[in-house]
């Protein structure tokens, strides 16, 4: 990796979510929430979902946690991103993004799918880190699985 | 880089003078001479691993070619010259740390010594072994003790012999910087305790136990002691009779040696009572279907075919170190870790873990970058082709104490420069103002 | 050499077919082409260790080389490389007996395989642990049956597993001929036979065990199956699932893989149950002083450093063998053992142990020369440069059953000539000559 | 090694020893016995000591036992060679005859101390074989030092 690498592992929009965090702590009202370790480090997080009433869709995410930059930048990035979703629509887009930190750098993210969070693409040729920018999408995805029917979680 | 000016001076520790023998021991690693990132490797994770010089490889490399043969088990030539150079090589391992060669087992890797000895206890209290075996009997009433600051390897095998056996585990605490609590050592080691194990050297903060004082003092209660020596052995001389423990344990990859190679040191009278651990061939005198005879040590903690080669190279590994000397590796190191510690305390956001600088410590430094997790500072230093040790380090008690879940770790070995040590404070420097915008 | 012609024909096994693609692969085979007692080098104790191909050893080389690093520890570049190559080597040798990586655990031999499953049921059985391991608590009123042909790296950890837990050890008998009594079978597995533990191939006799036939009825009772595959794994196509076995154990150092490191396989579901063995790091995921939560398998059962450059040479090995294809290395072996049997049967003197020529036997063949010990046969062929094992070779008990305290073994792999194999019987047809002075 | 030298080990007086047994077999009416085992091959042997009760010396060694060429002939030498000596003087020449054994060839033996026991000094090139030479003197050494006092057996 040289030095441009390092820069498109972490993008300015990382740096700045990860100091800035959107949706950082959780609400007293939330739907469902799912907690997951990184067995890589043993950091954490713990993602919250509030459905909206009116529409069923997703109202919002609020998350807590402990970790890199990359991962509190993709649970930042994650909230920003969950805005009036469909529950259907918001687990398709966790499977994309999973597709895209499995490729090692060879899919391109969809960025109508993923928003900003298509900064987060640089992730997936450091195979060592791709857990650390998964950990909030797998919670997520984990706390929409309880909100259909209450299950096990998938393993990161 | 002036927040970063080592304060140990170059007059105190003649640089120059060591310089021209580095590198020439840098020649001799191949593998310090790849490119990372576009930068030249800067390895400075030797207290992992430590890289191999030729010397090891080809040792390793010409038994594997030519005598591949079983040890202890075959008539032909091959397989006798196979055992000799297999038994010289634990004779020189044992003259390295000051034992005789019967007090050396080899095992795979420090941690499985350490099992060795903790599935030695259980198994003396554990089924219907009888003989021979009261020094290693334990049950409810008996304690085990170990230190707050012990890699997993030094605590979990004794959490389960605990958990076996029905012993308790009790542990010498340490204080939020890091430091044994000594003055609590009377009142932890006491009349039930049994067993006292705990690390030479730390592995995360670069501290040395008082070995002494602790020996004395698991004497004084009969309790036999256990010393992690992963990161001593290594990097200083290191004699276990002048120490006077009952076991040692190290890793053959630690000191230039291979992967898959370990070693036991136990005191000959205690290795003799000692119950095998593992059971199989060539471990054996007589075996019926019903039982088996085992052999005096170390053969009886040998079993199946060994680690031979591994053996041979890590032989090689130890003749390469003697031939450049203990004493010096150990001083150019002690100034390697005060070189980084003084450097890491002058450098804005960054906590040092363990001793102070000036005060003794190994050829490492952990620390804690303000605000930045440690697998971005990792990430940050690899960029700049600087290996490093980021995360628990094998000890989540330890950080859990120092109020951490992670820390970074630069260690050092015979092949690492002062220019080397100050390439990684000056990117430490740069960590803060890269992810956190403040200034250096 | 009239008495020693094989009574297998080259027409019926086209040996000349063979012997170019033979004489290609010895050219690999560094340690082949070396002088013994001033005669070339002829091994014939491949099933005590193998010879290593120089794609092995360079494998091992280039890795210990350049790619010193700490598996699954490490954030920097060396590292996460190190951990693909270690994790892919895994893959590698998973695939080549259909097992998944995750059924895969690297040990240091074969033995330490088979200790690490029987102290997993023991540590199911000893102390306070109570969760998810009810398949694996042994105490009185079971049983676990072995096979009296077995190698004692098969045997005495039972035995010493029966005394830890109280379990009972029965055995299936062989008769005088070494064959098992597989008529007693339904008399000596049942309803508390908790552990079936044999051998896919007998490392004295060649023969092979009907596997089939004795995982159904382990099966039928419940019990879990352990197969020594030491013998076949190396030298013909196995596949763990299609047998049915529980547990699966091998040597890296017989296929042609360095010494230091073994596998176990271990049937997903029954893996994830099974208590870990060796404690330490890189095998948790969670440690307060007090306990200690473990990974999954297989990290589980890898505790401290692995044997990284190790695990990257046996998958080199694997590379290798598939590449010649084992059908192949099967057939060839197969038929240098009836050549073997059957030169055999035809010297004077001599008493060829195991199946009759002409029946099933793997490439290697055990043999008692009348009135000559095991040891004066073997320093004989020594002195011609034929590397031979004698003695009991791990396996006392079925010594004594055939009425002997030692044996001469020679044994094959895909390096041997036919020429080789009529090597050793011409020579032993000359042993008892020399120290009976009986004719031919 | 090459034929010369096989010659050297199995000299033609160590096969006829090993053939044509000196001393083999036990008799009722010994003074001292010592079982000796050799680890690496499981071999043993039992020698016994007959103490002329006239001059107290060793007026017979009788032995049986279970070995390779080598460590039968070797007990068969050493039965020709202890007759009528001195309790000490057996133990002195057992004391040449170790050394010479452990001396890989380096030690010529002394013909006077160990008459055609010499015949033995090929194996001390071969060290996986001198437990088999030196199994029969240890347990004769071992029943000299129970004449004197019972002890514990010294290692092969
Ligand atoms: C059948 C059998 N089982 C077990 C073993 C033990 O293997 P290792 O010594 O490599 O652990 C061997 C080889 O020695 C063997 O042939
Ligand atoms: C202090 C200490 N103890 C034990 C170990 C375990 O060594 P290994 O992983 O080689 O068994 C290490 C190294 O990881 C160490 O630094
Ligand atoms: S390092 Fe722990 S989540 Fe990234
Ligand atoms: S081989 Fe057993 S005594 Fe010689």
């Amino acid at each position: 990796m040289t030095a441009a690498e390092l820069g498109a592992l972490y993008q300015q929009l990382i740096l700045d979510h990860a100091r800035e965090r959107h949706g950082e702590g959780l609400q007293p009202t939330g739907s469902v929430q799912s907690r997951q370790v990184n067995p890589l480090c043993g950091d954490e997080v713990t993602v919250q979902l509030t459905v909206d009433p009116a529409t069923g869709n997703i109202a919002s995410l609020h998350w807590e946690g402990r970790g890199c930059a990359i991962s509190t930048a993709s649970a930042s990035l994650l909230a920003d991103l969950v805005h009036e979703l469909p529950a259907d629509e918001l687990t398709t887009r966790i499977g994309h993004f999973r597709d895209v930190m499995r490729s090692r750098g060879t899919l391109e993210p969809d960025e109508d799918l993923l928003a900003d969070a298509v900064a987060l693409q640089g992730v997936a040729r450091y195979v060592a880190r791709v857990k650390c920018a998964m950990l909030p999408w797998v919670a997520c995805e984990d706390a929409l699985r309880m909100l259909a029917a209450p299950s096990a979680p998938e393993p990161v | 880089m002036t927040s970063v000016t080592p304060t140990v001076q170059p007059e105190v520790h003649p640089v120059g003078a060591h310089r021209a023998e580095v590198d020439r021991i840098r020649d001799d690693f191949p593998g310090l001479h790849q490119q990372v990132a576009g930068h030249p490797l800067v390895y400075l994770d030797s207290a992992a691993t430590a890289l191999k010089p030729r010397q090891v490889l080809d040792a390793e490399r010409r038994f594997a070619e030519l005598r591949t043969a079983a040890v202890h088990r075959g008539a032909h030539t091959l397989a006798a010259t196979a055992t000799e150079e297999f038994e010289g090589a634990r004779a020189t391992v044992a003259a390295f740390i000051g034992a005789a060669p019967d007090e050396v087992v080899w095992t795979s890797n420090a941690t499985e010594a350490i099992n060795l000895v903790a599935y030695g206890f259980s198994n003396a209290s554990t089924g219907d072994r009888l003989d021979g075996t009261d020094a290693f009997r334990l049950g409810p009433g008996d304690e085990i003790v170990v230190t707050e600051l012990e890699h997993h390897a030094n605590l979990i095998p004794w959490q389960e012999l605990a958990r076996r056996t029905g012993a308790a585990l009790r542990h010498l605490p340490v204080t939020e910087d890091g430091e044994l609590r000594m003055d609590l050592a009377p009142d932890v080691i006491g009349s039930r305790t049994r067993i006292l194990a705990f690390s030479h050297i730390s592995n995360v903060l670069g501290s040395v136990a008082p070995v002494a004082e602790l020996v004395r003092q698991a004497r004084a209660v009969g309790a036999v002691t256990v010393l992690d020596a992963c990161q001593s052995v290594p990097h200083r001389p290191v004699d276990v009779h002048a120490l006077g423990v009952d076991f040692a344990v190290f890793s053959g990859h630690k000191m230039l040696g291979p992967t898959g190679i370990g070693v036991l040191y136990g005191r000959r009278e205690l290795l003799r009572e000692l119950p095998p651990f593992l059971t199989g061939g060539s471990m054996i005198s007589t075996v019926t279907m019903e039982r088996a005879e085992y052999l005096p040590p170390p053969h009886r903690f040998e079993a199946g075919t060994q680690k031979v080669s591994q053996a041979i190279a890590l032989a090689a590994a130890v003749d390469y170190l003697r031939e450049v000397g203990m004493d010096r590796i150990g001083q150019w190191q002690g100034m390697l870790g005060q070189r980084l510690a003084a450097g890491l305390v002058g450098i804005r956001g960054v906590r040092l873990l363990g001793p102070a600088p000036g005060t003794e410590r190994a050829g490492l430094a952990s620390f804690e970058v303000d605000g930045v997790h440690a697998h971005d500072v990792g990430q940050f230093l690899d960029d700049r082709g600087i290996a490093v040790r980021v995360g628990h380090h094998c000890a989540q008690p330890l950080h859990r104490r120092l109020g951490l879940t992670a820390s970074t770790r630069a260690s050092t070995y015979l092949y690492t420069t002062a220019e080397e040590v100050d390439l990684v404070l000056e990117s430490v420097a740069d960590v803060r103002p890269f992810f956190l915008g403040t200034p250096r």
